[in-house]
């Protein structure tokens, strides 16, 4: 067990005392469960509000260099999230720029565009977005089509992006472009892309309907949008090793930590995945012949099979934390994605049965439990399953990457 | 009563279902469906109720809601497994429509064996559709929620009833009131509230009965709807089988369509095996309310109607195992675009998630199925 | 509903009547449950006469030519397997004859050696096994490397064929073998050989021993047997297209229907599975807490799982024999070997958990709930998923021949 | 009490971890293990205990069958977490040998908190080995089994213990009636009967007392049980952690080299995928054996002993579950070779079989835990 460091003891104290007197007061607005559900700019202001507070007392980008707007410390970001857990905080609102945009520029951007990008990244004053996933090119990323041709120092963009979470807030998007028609993974580049700026000027956003009935995802459309060869990130043709770069890190297995605030400890049972709160659940609804649904022992053993997951889960996470019980860098990290949107899909169905007849109840139905959530965490739960690498895609990782099994594609 | 090896599927009964495959899908294409119920994403939207009533209208001079309605009473007098058919077909284009409301009704109405069900059991004949209000604010049947009182004209009921199925597309009532009690849904004191519900294909609403005259069908309203019970389930299940059929059959012309890593999808198992099992689970489920019918229609003393029941607990069971798997696959294996709006398979997903709940899960009938098969635990 | 033939109805009166005065007494030894696990020359005597007897009545090879020893009819094995479930009757001991080699010989030998091999086969005095499966061809059959070379009209074959139940009694073999190494498919040639005669002769037979310790299972060995080209099926290099027969008949999905006994009807669940037999067993078996096992809800609730999909499954083979509800012609019948097989594997593991503590005991132990059975079962039904095509392998047939789906491989 | 965010992994901790890794792996590789236990397949062979006492004796010169005694009595003095993870590694080489029952008795022991039990773990340290006597012939707790009666002497037992852990490689029993006795399994009127059973890497016995003189341990003996059970399961639960880590490797390099189809098998989605939920289902179980092991290693009051009952309860129903899909996979996955008694696979089948079933299964496992989180319906 590798002791803590001086600076980390250190600074751990200073996250714990700033952080008593820095609780941000409830917010006005409802807020979804996750950023990537921002609607209003009510909410997202409110959370702007918070990461801009608390990158401005250091808990954000700790561990970037000082002239990237970093706290330039060494291993910290971790030590300020556990005390960030600590406490019942909102979350951050610039995920997709603190936990794929960030390290992805930071390992292969230029300097100036560093200088340039991060320190607004870090404070949640400009949004970004991630342009990878196309109408053709889901699970097979490789195969994107949107097209950046080269006249001298600029690109001219084509192409239609789908699946772009917090697009209609962003100010710049990570894109995966072809710049090569005739080569799969070698003709792809990297790009950032100032997006609000060109709105209307070759850049369009469309919200997307979910199953749901909500919006929260977008298209983004780019017709001969023309950007600076500045905004290029590593060498044409390497677009795929870099994306690379990001998609480890949206997979939690990636070098930088993502500065995360907003889960709720409890002295008992933290679920991740919100047994807990059907389990509660549980004890106000019924079965069809009258009997409440906690004294169901079928539906007590699938509850605590849930439980058993999501514990299991928590603490094979904090296995992972253990240098010396570490034996595969990436075999647990990499689960993550996997176990927990798998689990969340499962606790959503299972409170949908617990609920019975009323989980034919939506959310505008003043009748339905808990005021419809279940029905539409269900509905939405696809959406974990799917995007970021479907469930069948993480699995063909975990095996080939961490089992070392040979490649299914 | 030993029952025929072909579940009574005689040549009247093939041609109904395949009349009705014909029919259903020609009418009712899934483009159709989707422009018919999915208008408006909003889920603030107003509870309406969505369906075609001209279909309707096409479906009653068919005479196939009459289907399993005695001929003395001027039906086509055939037997469930004809109901279950034609159940099955209606399921798989998701039919917005009082059939199911209406065939169950129809179960209890010939169960009731009065004249007061009889005459009902005519009106469906020619054309009225009917639906039953019967559970208590938890969706049991636990509660007095209504009540009724005998008058010098009949009688008048007060109270409750919840989860009353395509109540907007009905036009009578049968309500659970200790007996059961036949009401028309323009009666003065009947306030019908609709609620907003997941699934798109059908309503449902809250009904609250204020000194309303009703007629009384039976006096024995639980045993009534016990012993119809197993025809309703079967039905029930009947529908969600078709709507799983569906599922399976688009989710796989998809993978066979969809490229990705320069294979159609259904290249790789973990596309194809769990399409593979739906299968299974689909043509188990069919086989099963098949047996349900069969039994339903042949049952003659009361060991065949514990057979019939058990059928009919297994039916719905597997058809509720099999929905949910429907729906997770459907919805997982069609990627970025199963989650949206424009998609079909919610429209189905959303339907089967609604059809499990309805007259209790799989869980709920395999613990009666179990009380059944091996007693009651401290052997009440 | 197609209407039974005169023939039909006539058959199946006579199978009835001749039923009625011929159900051989019962056995004096112990019989295995299935025909593969025979080990004595006491079960194979017992069942022999049996089968023999059948034969001589009609009703056994009922829909074969009279000139090969059947009976010359249309579609009336059906007929009699259906009077032969009726009653309690043992098996047909020759099961790989009746079920893939009568049919294969059938449909791609020559007449001559149709009418020297068919009669003896029905009768179950000759008894049949299978040489397909070698160490490194399981799954992918076609990569058979048993090799028969052509000198003249003969052919000399080496190679090493292993899991051939009933080697240790049979006198042929059904054979695939390489004629040449370089074509996969078209390689390929398809025999009969009388192994038997060659014991000690070219041929070795040596038992494999199972997980479960019994034998059951052989590996056979050639080494320069010399075999009479007029013992080939077929042409030369159409050995898979052949094998194709054999296989498909022993899916259950071939033309011609298997004489097959000995099921046990029951008036209210006849269960192929064993579910009941467990649903008997929890009721005199105990959980930790000393609580009756049939008490428990969760146990029930796993029990009914069970009884549902092997009714379910059972109904579903009802269905396929109505002929107004069979849409697809294999759909049903390809699922068959996939489902009982994973079917019959979960009951018994769920037995286990039911016997709790004394499912640790094995078939020697006096104590050993139903005398070991279902721990012995457990351990033997994975040579069901595994043989004759694995789950994995059933699975993609069903995906491909059924849904249609590209090939996975 | 807080408890570390690292289980209590200290350095030495890890060291030993370590160290029985190699140990074990270098001691007993799989093909020395399958010489050793698997010579005779015949299932009515003698039922004899196979292990290697040469290697036992190892084990106890390096002091690990003490790890969890305290210094007093002359133990290692380490937590229960160093305890869990030597038991993995054990887990991990199939090892027949009394460490499991020895560490579980030292819990017992532990709990005992009397002279006599004291004077028993010191003769632990110094070698003996002890296994529990403590159920019926139902394998539960429930019945009188075995009844002690006091004489001038001290103590005489009568009667029968069932289910007895790895009996022919103890020296001691302690057994169970009311009070917790000692036994040295040499004293008269002691009679042991091997079970035949399925693991071929454990023994067990059922044992008769008559007359037999005993030496008290504890009054309260259920008491005691039910104390140390969170650890007896934790540790239960760890030795299956291992096992079930072999079969994913042993699995996974099969799946590496076996070609079917051009390709090794691994390519294929339905091996691949099985393999890596195998995993996870790994990655939990022993994450949770460390929770609950550290969580018995830090329990101060009433709150933090109930946390680790659920932690224990939650790690062998983990555990369990995770043992029959390793065992189910890892057999299905090596194919025709996978069912033969040459493979090795089925050594931990077999073994994973039986620790599933001790000390309850993962259903029951869950009932209590259920009662615990939920609490008890109809609330006594």
């Amino acid at each position: 067990m590798a002791q803590e460091t001086d600076e980390q003891q250190i600074f751990r104290r200073h996250c714990r005392e700033w952080l008593e007197n820095s609780i941000p007061p409830p917010p006005t607005v409802r807020l979804p469960q996750q950023a990537i559900g921002i609607m209003t700019l009510d909410q997202l202001g409110y959370l702007q509000r918070w990461q801009k507070s608390a990158y401005g007392a250091g808990l954000v980008g700790c561990d970037y260099p000082v002239e990237c707007g970093g706290g330039g410390r060494k291993d910290c970001q971790r030590i300020a999230n556990e005390e960030m857990l600590k406490v019942k905080l909102p979350y951050f609102p610039n995920v997709i720029g603190l936990g794929m945009a960030a390290p992805t520029i930071f390992y292969h951007a230029s300097d100036a565009l560093k200088r340039k990008l991060l320190p607004r990244l870090f404070s949640g004053e400009e949004i970004w977005c991630q342009g990878f996933s196309e109408p053709g090119a889901g699970s097979d990323l490789a195969s994107v089509q949107t097209f950046a041709r080269r006249t001298g120092d600029t690109w001219i963009i084509n192409g239609h992006k789908v699946w772009t979470s917090l697009a209609h807030f962003a100010s710049w998007m990570i894109l995966l472009g072809r710049t090569d028609k005739s080569e799969k993974y070698n003709g792809l580049t990297f790009f950032v892309v100032p997006i609000k700026a060109a709105l209307g000027k070759g850049v369009t956003v469309r919200p997307l309907i979910k199953a749901s009935g909500e919006t929260g995802f977008n298209e983004v459309i780019f017709e001969e949008l023309e950007i600076d060869d500045a905004y290029r990130l590593d060498a044409v043709g390497k677009g795929w090793q870099v994306a690379m770069t990001t998609l480890s890190h949206e997979r939690g297995a990636g070098q930088m930590v993502m500065p995360s605030s907003g889960s709720q400890t409890d002295s008992d049972y933290s679920s991740i995945a919100g047994v807990k709160e059907v389990i509660e659940l549980s004890q106000h609804t019924f079965r069809p012949d009258g009997g409440v649904s906690a004294h169901d022992p079928v539906i007590r053993d699938q509850l605590m099979r849930l439980l058993i997951r999501d514990e299991g889960m928590m603490q094979s996470m904090r296995v992972h934390q253990v240098a010396a019980l570490r034996e595969h860098p990436t075999r647990i990290p990499l689960q993550g994605k996997l176990v927990v949107t798998e689990l969340i899909q499962e606790v959503a169905e299972l409170a949908l049965e617990i609920e019975g007849a009323s989980s034919t109840l939506y959310v505008a139905d003043n009748n339905a439990p808990a005021g419809g959530r279940w029905a539409q965490a269900y509905i939405n739960s696809f959406a974990n399953t799917i995007a970021a690498g479907t469930s069948e895609v993480q699995r063909n990782i975990l095996g080939e990457r961490v089992l070392d099994m040979p490649k299914s594609k | 009563m030993r029952q025929p090896r072909d579940f009574g599927f005689d040549e009247q009964c093939v041609q109904l279902k395949q009349a009705a495959r014909h029919f259903f899908q020609k009418k009712l294409p899934t483009q159709a469906l989707h422009t018919l119920v999915a208008d408006d994403p909003d889920p603030f939207r107003a509870p309406v109720a969505r369906w075609d009533r001209a279909l309707w209208q096409e479906i009653v001079q068919l005479g196939w809601h009459a289907v399993a309605i005695p001929e003395p009473a001027g039906g086509a007098g055939m037997p469930l497994v004809a109901g279950a058919a034609l159940m099955e077909e209606a399921g798989r284009v998701a039919l917005p429509s009082p059939l199911l409301t209406t065939l169950q009704s129809s179960c209890v109405l010939k169960a009731c064996n009065s004249p007061a069900a009889h005459a009902l059991l005519e009106a469906v004949v020619r054309g009225s559709t009917v639906t039953l209000a019967v559970l208590d604010k938890n969706g049991t049947h636990q509660s007095r929620n209504v009540t009724a009182s005998k008058t010098d004209n009949g009688y008048v009921l007060d109270g409750f009833a919840y989860f009353v199925q395509d109540a907007a597309k009905s036009d009578v009532l049968i309500v659970r009131a200790g007996g059961l009690y036949a009401v028309p849904v323009t009666t003065p004191g009947v306030k019908i509230v609709p609620d907003h519900i997941v699934d798109l294909t059908r309503d449902q609403a809250h009904i609250e009965f204020d000194k309303v005259d009703a007629a009384l069908l039976a006096e024995e309203g639980d045993a009534i709807l016990r012993l119809s019970e197993p025809a309703r389930l079967t039905l029930l299940a009947a529908d969600m089988v078709g709507a799983a059929e569906w599922q399976l059959q688009t989710t796989v012309d998809y993978a066979k369509s969809r490229v990705q890593f320069d294979h159609p999808i259904g290249f790789f198992q973990a596309v194809k095996h769990p399409l593979v099992d739906l299968m299974v689970l689909i043509d188990q489920a069919r086989a099963l309310v098949y047996a349900a019918a069969c039994a339903i229609d042949h049952q003659t003393d009361h060991a065949d109607s514990v057979q019939a029941e058990k059928y009919a607990r297994m039916a719905k069971a597997s058809a509720s195992d099999m929905a949910s798997f429907a729906s997770k696959k459907s919805t997982q294996l069609h990627g970025g675009i199963g989650f949206t709006w424009e998609c079909f398979v919610h429209l189905y997903a959303k339907r089967q998630k609604h059809s499990q709940v309805m007259m209790g899960d799989a869980t709920y009938q395999r613990r009666l199925l179990a009380d059944i098969v091996m007693g009651i635990p401290g052997g009440k």
